[in-house]
Formats: structure tokens, sequence, C-alpha cells
């Protein structure tokens, strides 16, 4: 089983690659101007907290040890305590975690089918009087500033038109049962809806001129010529040859794209005050909140670098050439 | 020096200029690279056109605090902030930041990419193995997230996005120049040159680099529309430098006075045009260059 | 007994390059016969691969056949609809390309795409298309537990193999084979050429094998056109072209091998020159300018093809003097770059 | 002067072995490795042409490059004039670049599509201290050398204003100009036109009879070898398996690979042999070579003792084997 071991050796690349981000995060967070202290104690702890957290960071400690220290409590899944919360941080990130992912998947998901379909579109018409207005106008979305793009939806369609809520999840003094009831609920649909065609619209670019580029590529390949000397229909010929050899690559940028978007988000959830990680991060930051920041730049960090490998893992397992090597 | 022959040399100017193989034939990016120009003479000349101080505070002729001033009120053609600051000036002056920022992380992450790629690529082995490490970390680092925590502990400063993107978004550049160079290399008169006896350093110089220097200014103007959406971003969620103005510093001014209720387009939309202006200037650039970079591509 | 298949006429095939116009095949015309392999040989650029392409008529989308006749079956392959066309295609012309690596889908198995071929275009059910899966691969000689592999999983004879398999799916009348054993090693090429010429005989179609390799010729084919520059040189039969040359070109080309079987110390002779750019072709014989026993005439005008033995033609203006120019051609000196009168 | 017969170039058990994978691959153990080279024992005399015959994958190629120090061995040694390759530095390495030179296969590759035909030539001239002012004059007379009618108006064209026949001898002249002693071609006229081919071939019989050259000349085609070396190596998956005179090889070849390769040979002619080819179907696999002789799985004669013993070259008769159908004979 040779790319069991591939898949394996790539998985400990990317350990790897994790524990040197962790460490620059630990010595950033170290060797920042002011006390050494500050990324785990605020002054407003009572003194019993303070000396817990000391002795649970071994902040007395050098620094190499608290290193060790360090890298022992991450193991357990422990971060620290946020000042602004008074609550583990740990807590805290798990609760916001699944806010911000659905808000990435659901507009990766409509960024991509829609990038998808118009690509291959644009391709198979190509030369056209549609592809020379739409590339321009493909290249602008991917230059627009998120957050503006966020700010003009919510210009027009909140404050305006008065379509969708201007933020947050959830209309003031709604509860719910669980994640999973907000999630279903009807509500949730109309603030989600702007953030998420915000992301969408920014998106949708890359899945768009990726599949476009491949498939003209694909198109020249001997074997979509050969499909047509085969006296095939241009659909199959377009669809089973040229697009499916052309969504490979396409595939495995969702991956990457998710890590990315991680990233935008940070803005975005911003704008709509969308209680995700990064606007977290962003307040946390704000508030010198250091345990909190640590730990939300980490969770990112996570996701990326698993993104990373699942991007990798996912081109291996759809590629036969890979997989049937 | 690069040319073998003695006589008529171009000059180094000309020559570099030539090797960039601007495509200049490409009307997006004779288009890109209009703006470029009309962006780079806006900055240079901000103080002559701009006919306010960006934060000067205004007052109307009856000594009113000349706040949220619509376009054309006053004589102000883009009117004015809530603060009574004149919106165009602010425009004009925040071309200065831009091109600042942009040009400098631009030249960085071209300059240190180029350099791990090329070294990557060329002598591979060990030091191959450790700067595709030292890559696959930087990938690894959320690079917005780094820019905030970054922007947090030094002091609020537009070089923040610079340092961070130094030792961050080398990473793509390092990469796609590394393959390249592994094909460069791998092409017989690479071979023919080593055989003919030129030292690794006369070849990089004389065979692989001429070959990658397009590449090179192809993510350096990416890497211009980065550092600008990366600086607005920073700006707009406060980590920006307070001192000077800047589009992304604009646009956090409007978004925190109420802009977006008060239905004041004219505030938050004309910054936002001027990003998307000069950053997709840089991508249809890079378009034009991809259609002499990688010809199959093309239409 | 020799009733023709394939009846080539005049036929043109231009290409739009810039604001130009390059005629690549410029009056091509030759005749396939039913049953019988025929090469059609030259140099690159010659445009003996375009002809095959425009056979199947899917060419390059800025070629197009700006003349001429196809006549398949009393049929005019040129005056087809496209809808006429791609019905014929597979079920009566197939097509072995030069690598099969690059014209077999790297992401379908063997077996998913001689099922496409058979199912989409041969309307077999299910279970016939995977009997007629095995026939193939036991007819082209491969283990048909491979049919479930991916094509970058065979090696490169062994893919050449499967796109013959692939091309006599449907039972075609003609196969056109596109250097089919070019990228391959001696010994693969020999086998390869071995199995094409026993399915040949087995099946009686009729295969127009395109090559640069007059070898390749000499081993497989009962016809040989040669082509230059866009126009046919010389057609006739395998042994009278190669023996018996009528066309200063196909004699120099014989020079220019090297043969194993021959003296060990024999002098190679290289045909002095290249083809002319066919943007601005020479107004008369277009080997005029490389032909060692170029006349004033030639320089002007354009040989026809003529008859100079039994199903035997040349464009040559002193193809009547083959005999002799033969025994000048031989010589090392007659292609010296010196050109005679 | 120098003596005929003593050896310019003594490969001794010369190996390239390469990793495939990445570098993690390494620290699992046991990584995947691909011998392109692999235990080969070849001894040029000067003045001698040399072919070096095989298929694709046989080594021939990786052969030459170890040659011209453009790879390094990974095991065993190359001796150039009684000096060892892999330990070649600084001047010595320079010496060596002008004394040993290469023709590409494909010249379009060979040349670095940016410079002038003169930017071309004068980089080794430039590498060899030769000045500028004698530059232009050694140039000329390489590309007369290799039979380029008037030179001159070569000097400022790109390499994509010549035809292949022409830029081929342009790398021709380019390998010449230094004057090195050995010359390794690697098939340098499979990617030209038929129609000029020969000529190219002739330039380079010609000008290593004049210049006394030592010549490697790497081709799949033994009808090309047998036309330009009197001395021919059959190679197979890494390693020698016949070296002799060429036409013993081509007469009566001994090794069962050489049979079944000259049997394959084409002929342009109408009258030959249509037997099959006394060789087994299937390719080589140079991942997985079999036991003991690695020709044995397509071998028509192979025995019981072919999967468990490699068969070492011997002499047999006028040539080397490597066989175990000769072992007797000794």
């Amino acid at each position: 089983m040779p790319h069991l071991k591939a898949a394996i050796s790539r998985t400990l690349q990317l350990a790897l690659v994790l524990w040197a981000v962790v460490t620059i995060l630990f010595l950033m967070f170290r060797l920042m101007p002011g006390n050494p202290m500050a990324a785990y104690i605020d002054p407003t702890f009572t003194l019993e907290q303070q000396q817990a957290l000391m002795a649970q960071f071994g902040l007395d400690k050098p620094l190499w040890e608290q290193y060790f220290i360090y890298i022992g409590n991450l193991l357990q899944g422990e971060l620290g305590q946020s000042f602004r919360y008074r609550e583990p941080v740990a807590t805290r990130i798990w609760a916001l975690l699944p806010n911000t992912l659905i808000l990435t998947f659901s507009s990766l998901i409509l960024a991509y089918t829609f990038g998808i379909l118009a690509g291959a579109y644009l391709a198979w018409k190509r030369g056209g009087v549609v592809e020379n207005a739409a590339i321009p106008l493909v290249l602008t979305t991917r230059a627009m500033p998120e957050f503006w793009l966020g700010m003009v939806l919510l210009a027009i369609f909140s404050f305006n038109l008065g379509w969708f809520p201007a933020g947050g999840t959830r209309p003031a003094g709604a509860s719910y049962d669980s994640l999973w009831a907000l999630y279903t609920s009807r509500e949730f649909l109309s603030y989600l809806a702007l953030p998420a065609l915000t992301l969408a619209i920014y998106s949708q670019g890359l899945p768009l001129l990726l599949m476009r580029s491949n498939m003209l590529d694909v198109m020249k390949e001997d074997f979509v010529t050969m499909a047509r000397i085969k006296g095939l229909s241009n659909w199959t010929v377009v669809v089973r040859h040229a697009a499916r050899n052309a969504l490979l690559p396409v595939m495995t940028s969702f991956a990457i794209a998710v890590g990315y978007q991680l990233q935008g988000n940070v803005v975005v959830e911003s704008v709509f005050s969308w209680p995700g990680l990064g606007r977290e991060l962003v307040n946390a930051v704000s508030a010198s909140d250091y345990p909190l920041a640590q730990g939300a730049f980490l969770m990112i960090a996570v996701v990326v670098i698993l993104m990373n490998l699942i991007a990798d893992l996912l081109y291996a397992l759809l590629d036969p050439r890979i997989s049937h090597a | 020096m690069l040319d073998a022959t003695i006589g008529k040399r171009p000059g180094f100017v000309r020559r570099v200029f030539q090797s960039l193989r601007l495509p200049l034939n490409d009307p997006f990016a004779v288009f890109g690279l209009s703006i470029y120009g009309l962006f780079v003479l806006t900055a240079i000349f901000a103080d002559q056109i701009a006919p306010y101080d960006p934060t000067e505070i205004l007052y109307t002729p009856d000594y009113m605090l000349a706040a949220d001033l619509r376009p054309g009120e006053d004589g102000h053609i883009l009117g004015t902030t809530s603060l009574g600051r004149d919106i165009f000036s602010q425009i004009v002056h925040g071309s200065r930041s831009a091109l600042l920022i942009g040009l400098t992380a631009a030249f960085m992450v071209a300059l240190i990419g180029s350099i791990v790629g090329v070294v990557s690529g060329y002598f591979r082995g060990w030091i191959d193995i450790v700067l595709m490490r030292l890559a696959d970390i930087a990938f690894g680092i959320p690079f917005l997230p780094f820019v905030i925590v970054l922007a947090a502990f030094l002091q609020p400063s537009i070089w923040n996005v610079v340092i961070a993107m130094a030792l961050v978004l080398w990473r793509d550049t390092a990469r796609v120049i590394r393959s390249q160079v592994l094909t460069l290399r791998s092409r017989g008169y690479v071979d023919a040159a080593r055989v003919a006896g030129s030292s690794d350093m006369k070849i990089i110089l004389r065979h692989i680099a001429p070959n990658i220097l397009p590449m090179s200014f192809l993510y350096g103007s990416i890497a211009i529309g980065w550092a600008i959406l990366t600086e607005a971003s920073i700006s707009f969620l406060g980590f920006g430098d307070p001192q000077s103005i800047s589009w992304g510093y604009m646009l956090q001014d409007a978004f925190a006075s109420q802009a977006l209720a008060k239905q004041a387009y004219y505030w938050f939309v004309p910054p936002g045009v001027c990003i998307i202006l000069v950053v997709s200037a840089g991508f249809f650039i890079t378009r034009g260059y991809e259609n002499i970079l990688f010809p199959k591509l093309g239409r | 007994m020799t009733e023709t298949l394939l009846s080539v006429r005049d036929l043109r095939v231009s290409y739009k390059v810039g604001a130009s116009r390059i005629d690549a095949v410029d009056g091509a015309s030759f005749d396939v016969p039913r049953g019988t392999i025929v090469g059609l040989v030259g140099e690159s650029g010659c445009g003996k691969t375009t002809i095959a392409k425009a056979l199947t008529r899917v060419i390059a989308d800025n070629a197009s056949i700006t003349g001429g006749q196809m006549m398949f079956e009393g049929r005019d392959l040129v005056s087809l609809s496209e809808r006429q066309m791609n019905a014929l295609r597979w079920r009566e012309i197939a097509f072995i390309p030069q690598s099969a690596m690059n014209s077999l889908d790297p992401v379908y198995t063997v077996e998913s795409q001689l099922n496409e071929v058979l199912r989409r275009r041969g309307g077999l059910g299910r279970r016939e298309a995977r009997k007629r899966c095995e026939e193939l691969f036991e007819l082209v000689g491969i283990d048909k537990g491979r049919l479930s592999d991916y094509p970058h999983q065979f090696s490169g004879g062994m893919r050449q193999r499967v796109a013959i398999a692939l091309a006599l799916a449907l039972n075609p009348k003609l196969v056109i084979a596109d250097e089919p054993v070019t990228a391959l090693d001696v010994i693969v090429q020999r086998q390869i050429l071995d199995q094409l010429r026993e399915l040949q005989a087995a099946l009686g179609i009729s295969v127009i094998i395109v090559t640069h390799d007059i070898s390749v010729v000499a081993y497989i084919c009962d016809r040989t056109v040669v082509m230059y520059a866009g126009k046919v040189a010389e057609a006739g039969s395998m042994q009278a072209t190669l023996t018996e040359p009528s066309h200063p070109y196909t004699m120099g080309l014989r020079n220019a091998f090297p043969d194993l079987q021959g003296a060990a110390s024999g002098t190679l002779t290289p045909i002095e020159g290249a083809p002319p750019n066919l943007a601005f072709p020479p107004p008369g014989c277009r080997f005029a300018p490389r032909c060692p026993f170029v006349l004033e005439t030639c320089r002007q005008v354009n040989p026809p093809l003529e008859t100079v033995g039994p199903n035997h033609v040349a464009a040559c203006h002193r193809a009547g003097e083959a005999v002799e120019l033969r025994t000048q051609a031989a010589r090392v000196d007659t292609w010296s770059g010196k050109v005679l009168a | 002067m120098i003596d005929q017969f003593t050896p310019l170039i003594e490969i001794n058990a010369a190996q390239l072995h390469y990793r495939v994978g990445g570098a993690m691959s390494a620290l699992r153990g046991n990584p995947p490795v691909v011998k392109a080279v692999d235990g080969v024992s070849i001894v040029i005399r000067r003045g001698e042409s040399v072919g070096l015959l095989g298929e694709s994958g046989c080594g021939k190629t990786s052969m030459g490059r170890l040659l011209l120090k453009l790879e390094d061995v990974t095991g065993g040694d190359i001796l150039f004039d009684g000096q060892s390759l892999s330990t070649l530095k600084g001047a010595d390495l320079k010496r060596y670049r002008s004394r040993a030179q290469f023709i590409f296969q494909n010249p379009f590759d060979a040349v670095n599509p940016r410079f002038t035909i003169r930017q071309t030539l004068s980089e080794p001239l430039e590498n060899a201290g030769i000045p500028p002012s004698q530059r232009q004059d050694k140039i000329i007379a390489a590309l007369e050398l290799v039979r380029l009618s008037e030179p001159l108006q070569y000097l400022d064209r790109y390499p994509h204003q010549l035809s292949g026949g022409q830029l081929q001898r342009v790398v021709m002249a380019r390998a010449l100009i230094l004057q090195p002693e050995f010359v390794v071609a690697d098939e340098p006229v499979s990617m030209l036109d038929v129609s000029v081919r020969a000529g190219v071939l002739n330039v380079f019989r010609d000008v290593r009879d004049r210049l006394g050259l030592t010549a490697i000349y790497i081709s799949h085609d033994l009808a090309l070898v047998r036309y330009v070396c009197e001395r021919t190596i059959v190679m197979y998956l890494g390693k020698v398996m016949e070296d002799g005179p060429t036409e013993d090889i081509v007469h009566e070849p001994l090794h069962p690979y050489a049979k079944a390769l000259v049997a394959a040979v084409p002929v342009p002619h109408p009258d030959q042999s249509h037997d099959p080819l006394p060789i087994g179907r299937g390719a080589p696999d140079p991942r997985n070579p079999p036991s003991g002789c690695v020709f044995r799985d397509r071998c028509p004669y192979a025995f019981d003792r072919c999967a468990v013993e490699i068969p070492q070259l011997q002499q047999a008769g006028t040539r080397k084997v490597a066989c175990h159908l000769f072992d007797e004979a000794n």
C-alpha cells in the first residue's frame, strides 16, 4: 500500500508544521514587549487565581521549562483562562467554532457550485462576448475587500431595503434548545444570508477561474480529440471527459479554500457581528485578552493545516494516477 | 556581466526592462498598467491634487462643523466625514500609504520568494528540503490572524503589514518559482552550460534568472494587491496606523460612524472602488503575463 | 479484387495562422484499396498527419478542409453533414493515435473506455459489452484481468495494444494509425507492427499508417504514398516505390537511411537543404530547391501526378527518365550540394 | 606521443541509483530505488568510438551524464585519464570541462532560446578564458568544422530562426569549439527529419576522425550505431549485456537480448524476415527488475540458474557477454 505510506508521511509532515506553528505562537506571546506573564494573567484576577495559573503554566520557571509545560497543557486541550469571560478559553472556542464553520461551508458550497458551473460554461463557450465581459468582472470580485462588499450589501439590503437583519445569528432575546435547532430555524437563514453571500461572491472567483483554465487545458488534450474522433456526443466529450478531468484540482482547492476563508472570516464576521472565531480573535486582541487570542489563533491554524492535509489526501484519492499507482 | 558579447550591448536598465516582458499587447494589461500609472501620479502629487489637508477638521462659512456634508455641498467633491474632514482629500492621500505598502511589500515578497525558490530549485538536496519545510510552516500560519496578532504586539504602524507579508507570504512565490526552476534546470541548455564549464552562479544569473524575472514580477504585482487588501482589513479592524490616512482607515471611520445607517454611500463606496481598481489592475497585468508565460492557457 | 475503399482527390486543408493561410495539404490524391495497408510517409510538416485527421473530420480549430473529395464507399466525407459524419466515425473509420498515453482518459479504467464506445456508439448492452471487451483483449493479447486497470498502469507497448483494441471495437472498415509505433522501443515496435499486420489480415480491414519511417512502410505496408510539402510526390505499391522510385525525393530518402542489412562501409547521403516554408511555397515543384535533377520548368511549373507504371504514379517532370536518374541518385556526389543540370 | 592503446576512460562498477519518492520515504527505511546504472564496467581506449545501445530505461543516457559529470556515481568509480571524476573540483574540473563534451539529443532544448548563436558559442570560450578578441575566429572555425556554409550569417540569429539540422550543427560546434578529446553524443539525430540526419551523422564521423576524438554514441538504433562506431555495448536495465565489435554483434549477437534487438531493427527493404522475435512480450520495469538476470522474464532461453545468480560479464570470443548460457564455455 504505497499510498497509505505516503498519506502517513504527509500527515507526519503536517504534524511537524503544526508543532512549528505552536512554537512560533509560544515565542510570539512570551517574547512580546511588556510583562511575559501578561500572556496568561490579568492583573484583575484574584491572588489565588493568579497563583493557580502561575503554577499551571509554570510562569515562574525558565522559558524552556515553560515551553514544555505549554506543550503539555496543549496536548490536554488546556488553553488557559480568558480574561474577559472568566472561563476556560477552550470552552469559549468550542462554542464559537460551529458558527464559523457553518458560515464558511455554506458560503463555499455556494461559491463552488456557482464557480464550477460558470467556469465550465465559460470554457465551453470560449472566445465569446460573455467571456470577454465575465473574466474582468470575476477578477474585480477577487479584488474587492470582503468587508467592504459586506458593508455595501448591508447598506443596501439591510439598512435601505430592510430585507435582512444587520448582524448576529438570532433575533434579540430568542433562544434555542440546541445549535441544531438554531441552524435549522428559518430566522437563522435570514441572518446567514448576507455574510454568506458576501463570502461567496468573493470566493467564487477561484473555482471559476481554475475550472475554466483547467477545462481549456484539458480540451486540448489528445484524449478529448480522440473522444470526438470516436463520434461521441458533444455533451459526453465536454462533461464526461473534459469537465471530469478539469474538476480534480478544483475539488482539492475546496479544502485549501476552507483554510483561506477562515482567515477572511476575521473581517467579515466583524462587519456582520457574527459570533465566530475570527471576530473573537479581533475582540480578544483589542481587549488584550491574550489567552483567548492565542487560543483562537491556534484553532484557526489547526483548521488551516488540517485542510492542507485534506487537500493532499483528496487529490491522491480522486486521481487514479496516484490512488492506483 | 549578463551579456556574453562585446560591442553593442543595450543598457542594463533596458535589458532588465526587456526581460520583464511587459504584456503591452494585451488590452487588459495595458488598462492595468495605466491604472498603476495614474495611481502613482496621484500619490506623488497628492499635496497638489487634494484641496484640503485630509486630517483637518473643516468648518462651513457660517462657522459650523462641516460634518456629513453630501457630495458637492460647499465645494466638497465627495462630501465630508462625520468629523468634518474632506473625503476626496482623504482618498487622494490614501493612495500614498497604499503605494508605499503595496510596493515595499510586493518587493519583499517577490525578492524573498524568488531567492528561496531559485536556491531551493537549483541546488536541491538538503537545502531544498529545509526551505520547503519552512514554506510548509508558512503555509500553516493563518495570514490575517497573524498580522492582527503582530499588529497588537508591535507599535501600530503601516509596516506591520509589510513585515507580516515578508515573513509569511513569500511561500507562494517561492513554491511556484522553485517548480519553474526545476523545469528550467532540466532543460538541455542548463546542462550544456555546465558542460561548457559555467559556474553555478553564472548559470543562475545567465540562464535561470532571465526566465524567472517575469514570474517574480507577476507575483510581485499580485502581492501589491494583497498588501493593499491586508492593510485595508487591518485598518478596518482598528489595528492600523492612526497617524496615516489610508483607504482602510476611511472605511473603518465610515463603518464606526454609522455611515451605513446614514446611507452615506459617497463616503464608503469611493475608498472601496479605489482599492478594487488598484488591486484588479494587478490582476489584469497578471492575466496579460499569463498569456505570455503560459500561452497554453490562452484562449 | 482491388476494389477501392477510399479515394482521396485534390484534398486541400488550410490552417489560419494570424492573417495568413497555410495550405498544409495542397491538392493530395491517393487511393486506399480494400483489405490493404497503405503507408503515408513523409517528414514532419509534410501534411501526412493533417490528412489522417481530415479523414475523421476532427481537425484543429484553426484548420478547415478547403477543397477536394474524400470518397469513402461512394460517400464524399467532405460534403457529409456533421451528423452523418458522426454516425460514421468509429463505426466505419477508427483511429490509432501516436501516443496512447495521452489519448486514453487518465481517470477512467480501460474497460470503461471500451464500454463507452461499445455501448454509446455500438449500442451494445452491458453483458454484450463485457463479452466484447474480453474478446478484444484476447485479440490483442492482453490478459482480460487487466480490463479494470487504469491507462497509466500499462507499459507503453501495452497501451498501444489497448488503443488497437479500442480501434477494432466496432469492426470498422478503415483504421487510421497515426505514427502508431514512433514512441516505442524497437522490440515493442516490431511486436506491435506484427500484431497490426496479423489483425488486419484476419479481419480483412484497410489500414492507413502515417509514418516518417520508411522501414515501417517496408515492413508492413502494401502500398506507399510519399508526401512532400503538402503534396503527394509518389504513390504506388510498396515494392515498386521502394525498389524503383520515380521521384527524386523518394530516391534521396532511400539513400539517407542506414541499413543494417547493407554493407558496413557505406556512406549515407543527406538531401541538402530543408523543406520549404508552406506559408511561401516555391512556385513550381516544391522539391525543386533541393533536387539534384532540377530543370528550369521544375522551378516554374508544378508537376502533376502521372502514371509511371502499373498502379504507380509520381509527380516529377523527369519521371520518364527515372531509370537513368536512379543510377545517378545512387552516387554520393550527386547529392553533395552542387545541383546538377 | 600518447600511446593509442592506453585507456582514456575506465568505468569501474559504476552505479547510479535514484531514490524515488520524497525525502520522507528515506526515513521510513527501504526506500524505492531505481537502479539507472548498476555495476557497469567499461574500458575505453583513446580514439575509440563506442556505441551505447539499448531501449529507453536501459541506463544509456544516465551513463552519458555520469561520464560528463552531470551526475555523480552513487557507487563505483569513473576514471578519466587516470583521474577520478567524483573527486574532481575547482581548476581540475574546469580543465575536464574543456576536455570532455556533450552533444545533446534535442538541439532546440540544448541552446538557450534567448541567446544568439554567437552568445551560445561564446559561453565555453569565456569560461576557458579566451580573450574576446579571439572568440569570433574560433566561433567561425567551429562552425566551418561542422560544415555550416557561410557561418557569418548565423552569428546573430536566434535558435528558432534555424532548422533542426542547422541547430544540431551549432550544438556540435559548441561541443568542439574547445577542441576536446572526448565527446558523448546522446541520440544526436533522433529529433531530426530523416532527410537531414545523414548530414549530421557524416559531420560527426568526419570530425571525429579528423580530430582523433574518443567518442561515445548513445542510441536505441543499432543501424545508426553501426554507421558511426566500431564497438558496441548493449545495455539493459542498467547493466551491460554484451560488449564487442559492432560488426560481430550485428552479424552474430550472442546475448539473447542482443539477438532480439538485432532481429527487431527495422530495415528499409521490401524483402525482409517477418519471423517473430525471440523474446517474450512485456516491458522492462526499472522499479521491479527480476532477481538474478534482469532479462530473464523476457528471455526465451532462461533456466533455473538465471533466477538466482546475476550473470557476470565474461569473455566469449571477441566479445564480453553477461549470460549464463556462456558459462560452460569458460
